[in-house]
């Protein structure tokens, strides 16, 4: 951010996150941006960022698809209407200079900014942000690409399904003015400001609809800082700098480049050796190597994930709460930690990141004790031992960078206490779909968050509503379904914090689920890169970056 | 093709046709002779001793350490190769040492049960193809063909990804991308055979197909299969290895070394003995089984000789 | 006159020859191209030929290991071309073959006891230990002692190796055996010793030979009467001593002109053919010799001459003789 | 010859209809639905049923079949279920990755493996013969994916000798057109790029061109020695001809044949080995877009991806049997 | 008299294999004279084909090595005779010695031409090493040598491949390659065993007429005394690697000294009467190297007496150039003196 600060006094809604948090990352941020305008360093004469990552875009239609990967390159080349701050997920100004909100939160007026053009020339107003949305919402739009097979699962979920079904919650969108538009619910959503800061609403070119129709997911024309160049698919997709970017001054790079190095070791090799300037999916046991090295600097991003080990509580013996407590106290998550994350996770005794709003920090967490547990386990009948499948993913996930080890050392503490657990794996799809259907005993899985709501995290793993669906532990309790229903509803920030902290009561007390760790993925990146800040959301623009000789 | 006019024969000078000294009643068997073959073949004794050593190992795992291969230790982790961990610790801190010994026994019989699954139906479907030829052989051959056109591995992902990833479904996937493999050895084997002159020989006594089958065409073929399997034994040990690398082999904790290898891959910077003993493991075992392939191939069909 | 043992009637065996990815049938080999002759009782019926004019496909085809194209084969008064598999099995204890290759023709993975008791037990004769003792009794006939019954065919030298498949071919006590150049294969101090072995073995057995061979000094050793095939078919036929004094076939004649005599003081005249033996996939039309015939007429070119009998007992096949 | 070949072409016919039947039972057998891991765990299940509906999942299989190979008759390879990218021009780019690195490592293997076949072949039981079969014998043992680690280890990360990953340098892409990288660079008029591309292909294609490096040397010295003990080869040196001549020119050229027919077979396993090279290599190439669509359940991607390495094979192998009746008069069809 | 311009003398070849060292030449000793046919015969595995290729120094090695004698080359240069030993002549000298002056034939026409490469190629190949002529010079002198051999159509057939021609017209186009340089020794490994009779009388007939209008010396090796008897002026009769006996033509098969000789040519089956019953030898051609000590005939002799199995007999000079070796005419004939044959 750091410029032309909205005026959101009259928004009282939008103050998330812990204050002390928020305290911190604006402190931080203020130190980067004043190292910035001082410049104690030189600007290398090649402007040109070279960001390596493990996989590649799946699709540059950002909301047609769910992927971190996706998002990190369109974040560049497309902008929402608003946007969430440097460090953390509240919401200031994007593409919509001001809004209103009206009528209890039905009604939401946006004044657009205005000098705004696409990539390809034309002019952003309020028609192509209706266009945006009518054709996420309506299969029948023409730019709905329904017939080519896009799907907007994430509008679906966020605005409660698409046109004509009754969950949908915007009724309509209408035009005021060339730079006004307003948006018509049909039911009021705690969320909706905080969805109009994900990318996944952003806004393309009706333009270039109109002209590369569903090739458009090759062919991003956006209002971004970064244009679209080229895409040579799983290795490199080049963006060059918008020279008509709104935003006087920026972008300061003249270029970014995203390039595929699958392999971890490969990609630490090539950050050493200087072709590349940042690197994600960083190996956390090279991280101590890294701060040593003069030349490269560790980013670290907020965590804002969850990952667990899941109980199927419709199986036997799972049902039994008391068994589940016995084996909350059996993992040891300090060595899971140290083992697997090289020390950058935070214990998880919540299923919500601690920065998130409503968090439950009295909450007494399960203490790492195998005595204990073994008592535990012989009160409620286990004594003589007990052997069930451990399910494991194979891939590694944002919350767990390689669950099949961190299933190797719970297997091991299991073994501690008399329990036998045998790891079971399969492919990704299979696993998703099998544990969805509730074939598992024990899974592991996670969660991570998009939006900063935690009805994201308590809605799709705990609600009876998601089963079969996200809600894997087949956890239904009807206070809870209650709690968060209110919670869902309410457009009032403290009420929904009170009662998402009491649900956060009943689950730990139920057990559900064994909360592992909420995983800070790491970055690794030269020191030449200035004012990168890392997003909790997993990806960010890179607006402010700046490269020193 | 030309069609070749008929050379007469006349016995040709050469190793082959040269009687062994031997004293005249003592009766030497091919499979004999084979084995004197061998025994004079160096690269082939050390191929037996390297596969030996590995049988001993896997057999007497549990007395040549004392520690456990699951058992995780985070306070050593990633320890260089020392004295009290001979070939360093992983990432979990467990002993590479025992992982390798105790890996030997699923190597070896990752190899054996593959080899002997295809071994069975590729030469079943051989012995099909080559004996009643016709349609049964263009069917048989035909679908041979189509499975060597696959990339093998590829096949054997998909098969993997059929069953689900286990090390006994990879040894399926890995026996099933054999079986086209023998089945044509077996096949050309059975069809070459069956134009030798003692097949007409046995037929003219009035021999039953049956029995040359059994009695004349099998035997003969043995030699050839006998070393396909040793070789076999090797590219089934690497398939299974590479499946492991992928990660749709043996699950964790089994200390199998395709497996073990990709676990480390990452700390090949900072610990690179965690990759370095894993893969030499593999390529010992395979060594020594290609050593008596090429033995055995050398000691059974003199024609192949070299 | 005696009734034949075997008779061969219009004997055909054409190959088909294959080409092409799906194997389909391109031409044929006419390998072997109407031959008639009969053979008695107790008589040697030599065959003589140079490569591949057919002498080993007929040999096979009139026992049926190559299943022939066409004619008529009667053995013993039975047309065995009539017979179906398992009848046909069960004759071939009364036919027997021995094969020209002692290296190929013994299967390397039996002992010598197995190769020779194999054709007992087929055929169910004797129980275990007879056939351990016939065994070792058929060895010491064919001259080799009986313990070699343990060894295996490579412990053999190639004569020893010819006297086992003599061996297994009298095993079963046949009738006729067919030897196809039996000792082609063998030195010549060798070639002498199976040479007297089989014609001791046809006095003491009072065998049937139908002996092919190339070698004309071979052939008339042992042959009572004598064959003389060209290209798949029967050029000249008649009893020994006849057909060395009086060849009428004028490829008869050059065949026993060009074999070297080893008495320096038989120098004869040669008459030298030109050119090769034409491919029996694609033989000359008419008489298939008149490509190299000397005494070539126009006829020869067109019409394929009859197999006549020419004198008592003397068959031809030719243009020269035809009027008669 | 031209018939021949035309016959050949038709015989593929059947082969590949096997093959897709083959390949589209196997991957419908796979469990896992595409639209779960399209769009992974944190889906609805109404978000996957949709998705379902739109890709045209619930179709019969046999219906699905037929569609795919109605577009194929066409040319056209379908879509992904990914990437929503048409394949028949997405897939261009990893082909040619695939290509370049499995061409180079064949053109590796074959003058490495073949000389050093030649030369052993020669001075049979010299020191180089016994010293170059000991390293094919252990070539052939090595699994691949740790040679590839080892040389990246070593040559890339220690010695920092060679590049680890990638075709070419980030910063300075290459500008496509053919999309093998060595022919644009020279197309371009970029001799700089061209030894960049050059360095990328070094420890992959040795990699990948170990093994059939390691058959081809064992392949040609023994077919060598064959050939060198026949009678032919002893003609020619009767006529007091020099020995290089006698060797390379008639000896190898006799001696070719088997070689050429391993150079064929390995082809194919070298298309199907790159998965494990291009995933160390960070290679761009088609063994892991197949692999990945496995993964992701992209039916038309892993059928498409895998009927093609197929076709190339196959049609490797006729080139190499038209290769035949150059070489062998003798052959023909 | 004529001179020899080969000579061989107290050649050993022997082979190292794995089953010990097989002296398969074993102190042979022949001369060849300008223009003459020798013939050298002996069953299968005597060593006949082992001699003719330590002369042309074309002895497999390993596993074969010249371990003794000398074989000596002798030809005129400019008035000058000069003698060369091939056994200890450097390798480029000896390439261009065989081909050129030396040529060879072999037994399987079938095999010994390379099958890739036209005739003509193979023909110019030979001629292109020895002689300093043009392309279009050898391809004529190609052709020419075709059409010395007799065959049809050269001008066409040098342009054609071996599998196209068959196995008699193979062996003429050998034949062509032996003589494209006019060499002055021609050495035929049973260059007929091969073929048919018919087309065996042709190439003797060939190989006849070269040495009479060419005045090639031929060393003419074969199995079959009937060729012998037919081409030869001398013969050298070989047994398990030695020379048993050796004498003109006639001697030797008229009225040969050696128990083996005699029972050779008593067990074939004669073309001109027919007798009831054939000679034969008892008993199996030896391995060489398996019999050490002693004559090694002997145990197949009918004339064998206990010194046969102890000795080795002496090559004996019987008349006038007849040699044989066998204790049986140590009283007859004068023992060659060996150093004075080696000096000379
Ligand atoms: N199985 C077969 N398929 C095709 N052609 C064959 C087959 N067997 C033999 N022939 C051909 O039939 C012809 C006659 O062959 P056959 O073996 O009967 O000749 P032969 O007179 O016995 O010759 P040889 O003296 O060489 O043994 C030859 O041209 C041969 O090529
Ligand atoms: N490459 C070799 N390795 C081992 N021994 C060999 C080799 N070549 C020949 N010999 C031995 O040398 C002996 C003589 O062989 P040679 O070829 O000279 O016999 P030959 O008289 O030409 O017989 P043939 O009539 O069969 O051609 C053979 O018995 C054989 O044992
Ligand atoms: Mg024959
Ligand atoms: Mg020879």
């Amino acid at each position: 951010g750091g410029n032309n600060e909205p005026a959101d006094a009259d928004t009282n809604n939008n103050d998330a996150g812990t204050n002390n948090t928020s305290d911190k990352t604006n402190n931080e941020a203020d130190e980067s941006s004043g190292e910035n305008s001082e410049g104690d360093y030189s600007l290398a004469e090649d402007q040109t960022l070279i960001f390596a990552r493990g996989g590649d875009s799946v699709s540059l239609d950002y909301a047609s698809v769910t992927d971190g990967e996706s998002s990190r390159v369109t974040e560049q080349i497309y902008e929402s209407l608003l946007k969430f701050d440097e460090d953390s997920f509240e919401i200031g100004p994007g593409l919509a200079e001001e809004w209103e909100v009206f009528d209890d939160g039905l009604r939401f007026v946006f004044q657009l900014r205005e000098g705004v053009t696409f990539h390809d020339g034309t002019d952003f107003n309020a028609e192509a942000v209706k266009i945006n949305f009518e054709r996420w919402a309506d299969p029948d739009h023409e730019y709905h690409f329904a017939d080519e097979g896009y799907t907007y699962s994430v509008y679906g979920t966020q605005f409660g399904g698409f046109k004509g079904d009754d969950g949908h919650v915007i009724e309509e969108i209408n035009v005021l003015g060339e730079h006004e538009i307003e948006f018509v619910l049909n039911e009021s959503l705690g969320a909706f400001l905080q969805n109009m800061g994900m990318s996944y609403f952003s806004i393309t070119s009706p333009a270039a609809f109109e002209e590369h129709g569903s090739a458009i997911n090759e062919n991003p024309v956006g209002t971004g800082p970064f244009k679209f160049v080229s895409w040579s698919k799983d290795d490199s997709i080049v963006l060059e700098k918008n020279e008509d970017y709104w935003q006087e001054g920026y972008p300061k790079l003249d270029g970014v480049i995203f390039q595929v190095i699958p392999d971890n070791s490969a990609r630490l090799t090539a950050l050493r050796s200087g072709e590349i300037d940042i690197m994600d999916g960083l190996n956390p046991d090279d991280v101590e190597q890294i701060e040593s090295d003069p030349g490269l600097a560790i980013f670290e991003r907020e965590t804002n994930n969850i990952g667990y080990l899941g109980f199927n509580l419709d199986k036997e013996p799972f049902d039994n709460a008391d068994l589940r407590r016995a084996l909350n106290h059996a993992i040891d998550k300090e060595t899971l930690i140290t083992v697997l994350y090289a020390g950058l996770a935070e214990p998880a005794k919540n299923i919500i990141p601690p920065s998130y709003m409503g968090y439950n920090d009295s909450i007494d967490p399960y203490a790492y004790d195998p005595d204990l547990a073994r008592e535990l386990l012989d009160e409620a009948g286990f004594g003589d031992g007990l052997e069930f499948d451990l399910w494991t993913m194979p891939v590694a996930r944002p919350y767990m960078p390689d669950p099949e080890r961190a299933a190797e050392v719970m297997q091991a503490n299991l073994a501690d206490v008399g329990v036998t657990a045998n790891i079971v794996s399969m492919e990704w799809a299979t696993y998703l779909e099998r544990t969805e259907q509730g074939e598992h005993d024990i899974f592991m899985l996670g969660w991570s968050g998009t939006n900063g709501d935690p009805d994201y995290f308590f809605g799709n793993l705990l609600h009876s509503d998601a089963i079969p669906g996200g809600n894997r532990s087949f956890y239904g309790n009807d206070e809870v379904d209650s709690l968060l229903n209110q919670a869902k509803n309410s457009v009032d920030e403290d009420e929904r914090a009170e009662l998402y902290r009491e649900v956060q009561e009943i689950v730990h007390e139920d057990a559900p689920m064994i909360p592992l760790v909420h995983s800070i993925p790491v970055l690794a990146g030269s020191e030449r890169v200035k004012n990168y800040v890392p997003h909790l959301s997993t990806s960010e623009p890179l607006t402010n970056v700046e490269l020193a000789e | 093709m030309e069609s070749v006019t008929p050379v007469k024969k006349q016995p040709m000078p050469g190793p082959e046709n040269q009687e062994p000294h031997l004293t005249e009643t003592e009766s030497i068997s091919p499979w004999k002779e084979a084995f004197w073959q061998l025994r004079k073949n160096k690269l082939a004794l050390v191929g037996l001793f390297i596969i030996i050593f590995f049988i001993m190992i896997a057999i007497f795992a549990p007395f040549l350490t004392s520690y456990s291969y699951q058992t995780l230790n985070a306070a050593d982790r990633l320890q260089g190769p020392s004295a009290q961990y001979w070939f360093g610790t992983d990432d979990l801190g467990r002993d590479i040492f025992t992982r390798i010994v105790y890996g030997a026994r699923i190597s070896l019989m990752v190899g054996f049960f593959a080899v002997t699954g295809a071994l069975i139906f590729g030469s079943f479907l051989g012995i099909l193809a080559g004996y009643f030829g016709r349609w049964v052989d263009m069917l048989i051959s035909r679908i041979f063909d189509i499975m060597l056109a696959f990339p093998s591995i590829l096949l054997a992902i998909a098969i993997v990804a059929i069953l689900g990833p286990s090390l006994q479904n990879a040894l399926i996937a890995i026996a099933i991308i054999n079986v086209p493999i023998f089945g044509r050895l077996v096949r050309s084997k059975v069809i070459s055979i069956r134009q030798e002159e003692y097949i007409m020989a046995a037929k003219a006594q009035g021999m039953k197909n049956g029995r040359i089958l059994f009695h004349h065409v099998l035997p003969n073929s043995l030699a050839p299969i006998i070393v396909q399997a040793t070789l076999g034994f090797g590219t089934a040990i690497l398939e299974a290895a590479a499946l492991g690398f992928l990660g749709l082999g043996a699950q964790p904790p089994t200390p199998e070394w395709g497996r073990m290898l990709s676990d480390s891959r990452q700390y090949i910077q900072s610990a690179p003995w965690t990759v370095l003993f894993p893969g030499l493991s593999i390529m010992l075992v395979v060594l020594g089984f290609n050593m008596i392939g090429d033995g055995l191939r050398d000691a059974l069909d003199p024609k192949m000789k070299n | 006159m005696p009734t034949p043992l075997l008779e061969v009637k219009g004997l055909k065996k054409y190959f088909p020859v294959t080409g092409g990815i799906f194997s389909r049938k391109v031409g044929e080999v006419k390998a072997v191209n109407d031959v008639s002759f009969e053979v008695y009782e107790g008589e040697v019926l030599g065959i003589v030929g140079e490569s591949g004019c057919g002498k080993s496909t007929t040999g096979k085809a009139l026992l049926r290991l190559i299943e022939p194209t066409e004619g008529e084969v009667i053995f013993n008064g039975e047309n065995i071309t009539k017979l179906d598999r398992e009848a046909m099995r069960l004759k071939r204890r009364d036919m027997q073959i021995i094969f020209q290759d002692p290296y190929a023709s013994l299967n390397p993975r039996h002992k010598v006891e197995k190769i020779l008791s194999e054709p007992l037990l087929i055929h169910g004769i004797g129980d275990k230990e007879e056939r351990k003792r016939k065994v070792r009794e058929i060895l010491e006939i064919v001259g080799l002692p009986g313990e070699h019954a343990s060894r295996y065919p490579h412990q053999f030298s190639g004569g020893q190796r010819q006297r086992i498949g003599i061996a297994r071919a009298l095993i079963v006590n046949p009738k006729l055996i067919v030897c196809d150049e039996p000792v082609s294969a063998l030195d010549v101090s060798i070639q002498s010793q199976i040479l007297n072995l089989m014609e001791d073995l046809q006095g003491q057995f009072g065998l049937t030979y139908l002996f092919i061979a190339h070698d004309l000094s071979v052939v008339k050793h042992i042959s009572h009467r004598i064959g003389v095939m060209y290209l798949g078919k029967m050029a000249e036929l008649a009893p020994n001593e006849d057909l060395y004094s009086n060849p009428l076939h004028p490829y008869t004649k050059s065949l026993l002109s060009a074999v070297p005599n080893p008495d320096p003081d038989l120098k004869t005249d040669r008459v030298i053919l030109e050119g090769d033996v034409p491919s029996p996939s694609n033989p000359p039309s008419g008489c298939a010799f008149h490509t190299r015939c000397p005494e070539c007429m126009d006829i020869c070119k067109e019409v394929d001459p009859e197999f006549k009998e020419f004198s008592d007992n003397h068959f031809v096949a030719c243009h020269l003789f035809n009027d008669k | 010859m031209i018939s021949y070949t035309i016959r050949r072409l038709l015989m593929l016919i059947p082969v590949l209809i096997g093959m897709s039947l083959i390949t589209f039972s196997i991957i419908h057998l796979i469990p896992g639905n595409p639209a779960q891991t399209i769009l992974g765990e944190q889906a609805t299940p109404q978000a996957i049923e949709q998705l379902e509906e739109q890709l045209g999942l619930n179709q019969p299989y046999f219906v699905q079949y037929g569609n795919y190979m109605m577009g194929l008759l066409q040319g056209d390879l379908g879509t992904s279920l990914r990437t929503k990218a048409s394949i028949s021009s997405e897939i261009w780019p990893y082909l040619a990755a695939t290509i370049e690195l499995t061409i180079f490592a064949m053109v590796f293997a074959v003058i490495v493996g073949v000389n050093a076949g030649i030369i052993s072949a020669w001075k049979q039981n010299s020191l180089f013969d016994y010293t170059s079969m000991l390293i094919a014998l252990i070539g052939v043992s090595m699994p691949i994916f740790w040679l590839g680690l080892l040389e990246q280890w070593i040559f890339a990360q220690n010695l920092g000798w060679l590049p680890a990953f990638g075709r070419g340098n980030p910063r300075d892409p290459v500008e496509t057109v053919t999309n093998f990288y060595l022919l644009d660079s020279i197309i371009n008029g970029r001799p700089d790029q061209l030894w960049t591309s050059f360095k990328h292909l070094i420890l992959p294609g040795v990699a990948l061109g170990t093994i059939p490096m390691a058959i081809i040397a064992r392949m040609t010295r023994s077919s060598m020695l064959e050939v060198l003990r026949s009678d032919y080869i002893r003609t020619v040196e009767a006529k007091g001809s020099h020995t290089l001549s006698v060797v390379y020119r008639h000896g190898f050229k006799n001696a070719v044949i088997p070689v050429l027919t391993v150079v064929g077979l390995q082809t194919g396993t070298l298309l199907g080995g790159a998965i494990l090279t291009e995933t160390i290599f960070s290679w761009p190439g088609v063994g892991r877009y197949v692999y990945e669509a496995i993964g992701n359940r992209d039916y038309p991607v892993i059928q498409s991806g895998i009927i093609v390495i197929a076709t190339i094979f196959v049609f490797i192998n006729l080139i190499v049997d038209l290769l035949y009746t150059y070489i062998d008069p003798r052959i023909k069809y | 008299m004529k001179k020899p311009v080969l000579e061989i003398n107290h050649l050993k070849t022997h082979f190292f294999t794995d089953r010990g060292e097989i002296p398969a030449v074993d102190d042979v000793s022949v001369k060849i004279y300008e223009g003459e046919v020798l013939g050298i015969v002996g069953e299968s595995g005597c060593g006949k084909s082992v001699t003719s290729l330590s002369v042309m120094g074309l002895v497999p090695d390993p596993p074969g090595k010249i371990v003794g004698g000398e074989i000596l080359f002798r030809q005129q240069e400019g008035g000058q005779e000069r003698s060369e030993n091939l056994v200890t002549v450097k390798k480029k000298r000896l390439r261009q010695i065989r081909g050129n002056q030396i040529a060879m034939i072999f037994q399987e026409p079938m095999t010994s031409l390379d099958p890739l490469f036209t005739i003509g190629y193979q023909i110019i190949e030979a001629v292109k090493k020895h002689k300093k002529v043009t392309k279009k010079e050898a391809r004529q002198i190609a052709i020419d040598k075709l059409i010395l051999v007799g065959i049809p159509r050269a001008e066409e057939i040098v342009d054609e491949y071996p599998h196209q021609l068959s196995g008699g017209m193979r062996q003429r186009v050998m034949i062509a390659i032996a003589m494209s340089c006019d060499p002055e020794v021609l050495i035929a490994d049973e260059p007929t065993t091969a073929l048919d009779v018919t087309i065996q009388a042709q190439i003797l007939d060939l190989m006849k007429k070269l040495n009479k209008e060419n005045g090639t010396a031929i060393m003419m090796i074969t199995h079959d005394l009937g060729v012998v008897a037919e081409m030869c002026d001398r013969v050298a009769v070989m047994y398990a690697g030695k020379v048993v006996e050796e004498g003109d033509v006639r001697t030797i098969l008229k009225d040969p000294k050696h128990p083996y000789t005699q029972g050779l040519i008593r067990s074939l089956p004669k073309m001109n009467k027919r007798e009831e019953r054939l000679y034969s030898i008892p008993g199996n051609v030896p391995k060489p190297g398996s019999i050490k000590i002693g004559c090694r005939f002997a145990p197949r002799c009918s004339e064998a007496f206990n010194r046969c199995y102890e000795e080795n007999p002496d090559l004996l000079e019987l008349r006038d150039g007849h040699t044989c070796r066998c204790f049986l005419y140590e009283k007859e004939g004068d023992l060659v003196n060996a150093d004075a044959l080696a000096g000379s």
